[in-house]
């Protein structure tokens, strides 16, 4: 592609900008949708006084935590304290960096996919961002010098190490049917209709099973309901982030959130056929559609991760080690091999 | 030109954090500057075009082992580590050794590389998964499906050892009543 | 436009770091990171030789010995909690019972 | 196309009944023991017969009948196999084996009946045979070897048979001994063999031997070959200066004495001489050695036999000079003639051994003869038998002894190689053993009994009293056979036709005999045979008149010749002899030297020196091991670092 350094940094920067700014936002609702739709499954409104429908409740959030004082508890291990959200947050908006959200645009001249970089090993780096996220939360357990903290910090890493290998396995089917690393040409691969109407999206494709291993190893990774035990508020306090307040804690909060957003979009992208979806009308709507199609899958997946919280109950530590090891690892090695095996036969 | 610029930076990080390494007395430290040792020298395989490799370095080092070492250091809550007085040996013959050691290769690698190949970024040779894949499944089969059996003698070797004398049994261990299979 | 003897060279320090770093630490966790910092450096090299030769054997060793570090890391770290349930301390220079 | 013998069915029969007996015997009953035993060496016998059969009608250029079955030994050009070499000599020593050693089974029978370890002595016989008929029918000295070996290791573990009796155990050990140093000459003698004629196949051998002239003048490689072949002959047959094995070797049960100490083993010596008569023939100095070795060796016993007072020790030493009176008619190419006396010999001097047994048995073990006496009535069957080997063994005419006797007699004096002092020292140990024998017929059998009937009652089954009859009738054979198994030599000075010589001639192709009897004529002949038997009469009366009439005159003779009398009793002091030049040196020598010297000052010195040393090295290197992990990386680094500069060093220069 023909162009130049300068307007290489210009456009990264400008994409960057963008991507925070949607990403923040979208977390920041994340979490209203969250208070709003648990409301509604426990037969409550949820937030709902400020501004219509309690829509600028992450404002005041935001200000609340802003203005808050950030005290620091005697006996912590101070740089590690500080470290821990900083580097959770950070490696949580990085992953979104990966994401391809569109097709390639041609904004003035210049011909640039709708993500801030096209790697070919994009799914890859995406994991290994999410692996170490658990440094955020197990140095976070462990500085901040409190047994509630501590205990949830080594729930975290345990758990996370231990789930990321189901959700890892779990890619390998879709990886293995496309054939490449690259997010984009995943998707491009899934492009079309079986049979003239049914899309075929990897979840259609076979990988159902995968996408369920998927689902629950994802829900471990970013601790959720029903895997939330590093934060289980009934049995140790608050798991990791015990200790934290205001913007730090503010900071965890974002970074769980933003890494929902991400796993949902790598489901989204790896499992319901990314961006495609009908196309129609002017050229400019041929342009947004597709980001529009993202964009709602997206929310779906999101919608279930709060409905599962709203309705599930949480596992038991050694159930949920077992679950892991003994259920979910097996089943995604099972699909591993039926998958190589009926690509094998296939060619 | 940016190649050299990013292999120093790099370099420098790498090396400052493996010093680093060294000086803390805290193991987590010590852990931690390890990650970043990784993490850069990762960027170089980068550099160098081994793109897999790097992803790899990164899940694999940097996201599992080291996660390991953090876990166990919280888990023993590894205090600093006390001052004790060293061996001699390792003093007046390893610290010479090493030294002999390092400037040995240091010297021959810059002076009498008899290849002087240099690494440039618009040099096509990647690492791809595919190339990778091709020489692991097809060229280095037997060596790859040794290492499986590595892997699962060296699971069940940590299981025995970690836990406690008895409870090696797994299932009807006393505090880890049989998990539901539910849900 | 770099050398790679440069690479070669920075791998030769980390290792030389990681010699010294077992010679000097007394933390038996400590002493294994050392080690990993050797394997670490080892790799670099390896992959340094790959790209001087254009052959892709050298990161499929890398990966290799990727593997065998994890599995030395497991099977180490195992033997460091079982040396800790016994002895109580991480110091090598307390775990010294091997000698007459 | 040669006709099937079987040969091999001959030795390995046995085999089997020792293979059978020695490792299951020890579960069978002592039937069972028994009928194996008998039965294999039964059907060897009669295997042998049946080929006697069959030779005799075989054609003569068939002869000899040789027959190789497997390939032993490949090394380049030399070979050795296993194979049978039949002609008139082995089918003689085949038939007189296995006939005498089958006999003398079914005596063992009862003679044994109430012994321990009875199924290990069948084992030990049958083995023996075994390896008597494979050194009779070898066709090769290798193989002939084997069996040497083998009869020596049958007579060690028979004569050892008592192995809880010290002395039987010591007497087995000099037998071997002893025999060692003759089988050293014999090995010697077959190196040489194969040095120069690349073989050891009779087949081979002897064609090629025949081609060479007589060594005339001393010294020669034949000359050497037979004097080795000799030493190892005399070690086996009990000759001078090794003789001294055999009366020890009496410690054995009674019928291993008949059988392997007086039948066939000590035989095996001779026929060796004469199964290499080329070689012999060609060595006459060689021959010579033979011809004095064997009638000093016939004299030298014959008057030690005659002090002696324990029976089996008086037969043991007519047995050694009988030998020699076989080595004597070897050594005058008399071949023939001393086959002819080993068969006659094998007959009565069996019978005598046996019925000696036979004596001892009734007696409950006693063989002292000046406790005997009078057993004349006591035991008809025993006395009749034995004075038939008796009268045999002294020569007289028609006994089967006389003509082979006779026979060698006159072969000594008339025969190329013969001289009339031969013949006179033959005619003289001729005299003293017809004396020495009926001195033991008339202290064995006439006057009255002189041990006391208590001893020998108390222990056992009662009074004195006759062998079982399995014993008696192998004596009763044998006394038939020592009676008219001389006359088919019958010489033709009394109208015979010496049906044996005739048989045996092919093989010994030198005729010495016919050209000494067309030299001198029957009458001379006739004389001397007329003057040998006067001289074994003489013996018989002298003996009348020493031990039957006038009692005294022994002890007076013994004490008016004095020291004489007692160097004869004590065997002129040759064990002690030897035992003072040989034995103490050895002794004292290994003792001193070797083990003290050699062994525990300089072998087990360096061991335990260096064993020291590493123990003070490895005290000093234990230092290293401080149990620091970190001196221990130091010790890596250190090495790691040597190893680069190694390498560096090697890429830089």
């Amino acid at each position: 592609m023909g162009l130049t350094v300068t307007t290489f940094v210009v456009i990264s920067v400008i994409k960057i900008v963008i991507a925070l700014v949607v990403l923040l936002t979208a977390v920041a609702y994340t979490t209203w949708l969250e208070r709003k739709l648990v409301g509604h499954i426990q037969n409550r409104w949820g937030p709902k006084r400020v501004g219509p429908f309690g829509l600028l409740q992450p404002l005041a959030d935001g200000l609340k935590f802003i203005f808050k004082e950030d005290l620091t508890p005697p006996h912590v291990y101070k740089p590690l304290y500080i470290a821990a959200p900083i580097l959770s947050l950070a490696l949580a908006l990085t992953s979104i960096s990966l994401v391809p959200i569109g097709n390639w645009v041609e904004v003035g001249g210049v011909y640039t996919p709708i993500e801030i970089t096209d790697v070919n090993i994009g799914l890859l780096i995406i994991l290994g961002i999410t692996s170490l996220g658990v440094y955020g939360i197990a140095l976070a357990g462990w500085s901040s010098n409190s047994k509630y903290s501590l205990l949830g910090g080594l729930r975290a890493s345990a758990q996370m190490v231990s789930y990321e290998i189901a959700l890892g396995l779990s890619l390998v089917g879709v990886l293995i049917m496309s054939g490449s690393l690259n997010l984009r040409e995943i998707v491009d691969m899934q492009g079309g209709h079986m049979w003239a109407w049914i899309p075929r999206w990897n979840i259609f494709r076979g990988q159902i099973v995968a996408f369920f291993v998927y689902l629950a190893a994802a829900f471990a990774e970013t601790n959720r309901v029903p895997f939330d035990l590093p934060e289980a508020e009934s049995e140790l306090v608050a798991g990791y982030h015990t200790e934290y307040s205001s913007m730090k804690f503010a900071m965890f909060f974002m970074a769980e959130y933003a890494n929902m957003i991400t796993v949902a979009s790598i489901a989204t992208l790896l499992f319901l056929g990314g961006w495609h979806g009908p196309l129609f009308g002017p050229w400019w709507l041929q342009n947004i559609l597709p980001v529009f199609w993202f964009a709602l899958k997206v929310f779906g997946f999101i919608f279930l991760y709060i409905w599962v919280r709203g309705t599930l109950p949480r596992f038991r530590y050694d159930q949920l080690m077992a679950f892991g090891w003994k259920f979910l690892f097996p089943l995604a090695v099972a699909n591993v091999l039926v998958t190589s095996l009926i690509v094998a036969l296939q060619k | 030109m940016l190649q050299l610029v990013l292999f120093f930076v790099f370099g420098t990080i790498a090396v400052a954090a493996a010093v680093n390494l060294l000086a803390q007395r805290h193991p987590i430290n010590s852990a931690l500057s390890l990650v970043v040792v990784m993490a850069s020298v990762a960027m170089l395989f980068l550099l160098m075009g081994a793109e897999f490799l790097a992803a790899i370095q990164v899940i694999v080092y940097a996201g599992a082992i080291m996660v390991l070492f953090v876990f166990v250091i919280m888990l023993l809550n590894a205090g600093e580590e006390e001052r004790t007085a060293g061996s001699r040996v390792a003093k007046r013959l390893g610290f010479p050794a090493v030294v002999l050691l390092a400037g040995l290769l240091a010297w021959t690698l810059l002076t009498r590389n008899q290849h002087p190949a240099t690494v440039e970024l618009s040099g096509r040779f990647v690492g791809s998964p595919v190339a990778i894949a091709q020489l692991i499944f097809r060229d280095f089969l037997l060596p790859f499906e040794v290492t499986s059996v590595l892997i699962l003698v060296a699971i069940m070797g940590a299981v025995v050892l970690a836990s406690p004398a008895g409870t090696t049994t797994g299932r009807g261990s006393p505090e880890q009543p049989p998990a539901k299979r539910e849900e | 436009m770099v050398p790679v003897s440069y690479y070669l060279v920075l791998s030769a320090i980390l290792f030389a770091l990681g010699v010294v770093g077992f010679l000097i630490k007394r933390n038996l966790i400590t002493l294994f990171m050392s080690i990993e910092l050797m394997l670490n450096a080892v790799n670099l090299a390896f992959v340094a030789f790959a790209w001087q030769w254009k052959s892709l054997n050298g990161q499929v060793f890398v990966f290799f010995v990727m593997v065998v570090a994890a599995a030395e890391a497991a099977v180490g770290l195992a033997i460091i909690i079982a040396v800790f349930r016994t002895r109580e301390t991480l110091n090598v220079d307390r775990v010294n019972l091997l000698k007459l | 196309m040669k006709p099937h013998l079987h040969l091999w069915l001959i030795p390995l029969l046995p085999l089997a009944g020792a293979a059978i007996n020695g490792l299951l015997g020890r579960r069978f009953p002592q039937r069972v023991v028994t009928l194996v035993g008998n039965t294999f060496v039964g059907a060897s016998c009669a295997m042998a017969w049946w080929v006697f059969a069959r030779f005799l009608s075989l054609p003569h250029e068939m002869l000899p009948y040789v027959r190789d079955y497997a390939v032993w030994i490949r090394a380049g050009d030399f070979s050795v196999s296993y194979g049978v070499y039949l002609d008139q000599l082995s089918m003689i020593m085949v038939l007189v084996v296995t006939s005498v050693g089958f006999l003398i089974h079914i005596y063992s029978i009862g003679y044994m009946a109430h012994e321990g370890g009875y199924y290990r002595f069948f084992a030990y016989l049958n083995l023996f045979m075994f390896f008597m008929l494979t050194l009779v029918l070898a066709n090769n000295y290798l193989v002939m070897f084997i069996g040497w070996e083998g009869v020596g290791l049958a007579s060690y573990l028979l004569i050892g048979f008592f192995f809880l009796r010290d002395s039987a155990a010591s007497a087995g050990k000099k037998a071997f001994i002893v025999n060692r140093i003759g089988d050293f000459g014999f090995l010697i003698a077959l190196f040489l063999l194969i040095k120069h004629f690349g073989s050891l196949d009779f087949g081979h051998l002897f064609p090629a031997i025949s081609k060479l002239g007589v060594e005339n003048a001393g010294a020669g490689l034949l000359t050497a070959i037979g004097l080795l072949l000799m030493m190892g002959a005399a070690g086996k047959s009990a000759q001078l200066p090794l003789y001294v094995w055999l009366p020890d070797a009496m410690e054995g049960p009674t019928p291993v004495s008949a059988l392997i100490h007086a039948a066939t083993m000590v035989t095996a010596g001779v026929y060796m001489v004469a199964r290499s008569n080329v070689i012999f023939t060609r060595a006459p100095s060689a021959m010579l050695a033979v011809a004095i070795v064997g009638c000093l060796t016939a004299l030298f016993a014959a008057t030690i036999g005659m002090a002696q007072t324990d029976i089996k020790k008086v037969l043991a030493y007519s047995t050694i000079s009988q030998l020699g009176y076989m080595f004597l008619a070897c050594g005058v190419a008399a071949f023939s003639a001393g086959i002819f006396h080993l068969m006659t010999h094998a007959f009565f001097k069996g019978l005598l051994f046996l019925g000696a047994g036979s004596v001892i048995h009734a007696l409950n073990g006693e063989q002292d003869m000046r406790r005997m006496g009078g057993l004349r009535k006591q035991i008809p069957w025993t006395f009749w038998t034995m004075t038939a080997a008796t009268f045999a063994i002294a020569g007289i005419f028609p006994f089967a002894g006389f003509f082979s006797k006779d026979e060698i007699l006159w072969n000594a004096f008339a025969s190329e190689h013969g001289s009339w002092i031969f013949w006179s020292i033959g005619l003289l140990t001729a005299f003293l053993t017809s004396f020495y024998m009926f001195r033991l017929w008339f202290l064995t059998f006439f006057g009255e009994f002189r041990g006391d009937e208590a001893s020998t009652r108390e222990h056992g089954h009662g009074h004195i009293h006759e062998s079982p009859r399995v014993m008696l009738i192998p004596l009763a054979i044998l006394a038939v056979l020592s009676v008219i198994g001389g006359w088919i030599g019958w010489p033709e000075s009394i109208g015979g036709m010496q049906r044996f010589d005739h048989f045996l001639a092919p093989v010994f192709s030198s005729h010495a005999e016919e050209a000494a009897v067309a030299a001198a004529g029957h009458s001379k002949e006739l004389l001397l045979a007329g003057v040998s038997v006067l001289a074994a009469l003489l013996g018989l009366f002298f003996a009348w008149l020493l031990y039957q009439c006038r009692r005294d005159l022994p002890d007076k003779i013994a004490s008016a010749l004095g020291g004489l009398y007692i160097a004869v009793r004590d065997k002129y002091y040759v064990d002690e002899g030897y035992a003072a030049a040989f034995v103490q040196p050895l002794i004292k020598g290994s003792t001193y030297l070797l083990w003290r010297g050699v062994d525990a000052g300089a072998i087990d010195a360096t061991v335990n020196e260096s064993a020291e040393a590493a123990q003070h090295v490895s005290d000093a290197l234990r230092h290293m091991q401080s149990g620091n992990v970190r001196s221990y990386a130091g010790w890596v680094a250190a090495g790691a670092a040597l190893v680069i500069a190694y390498m560096v060093y090697l890429g830089v220069r």
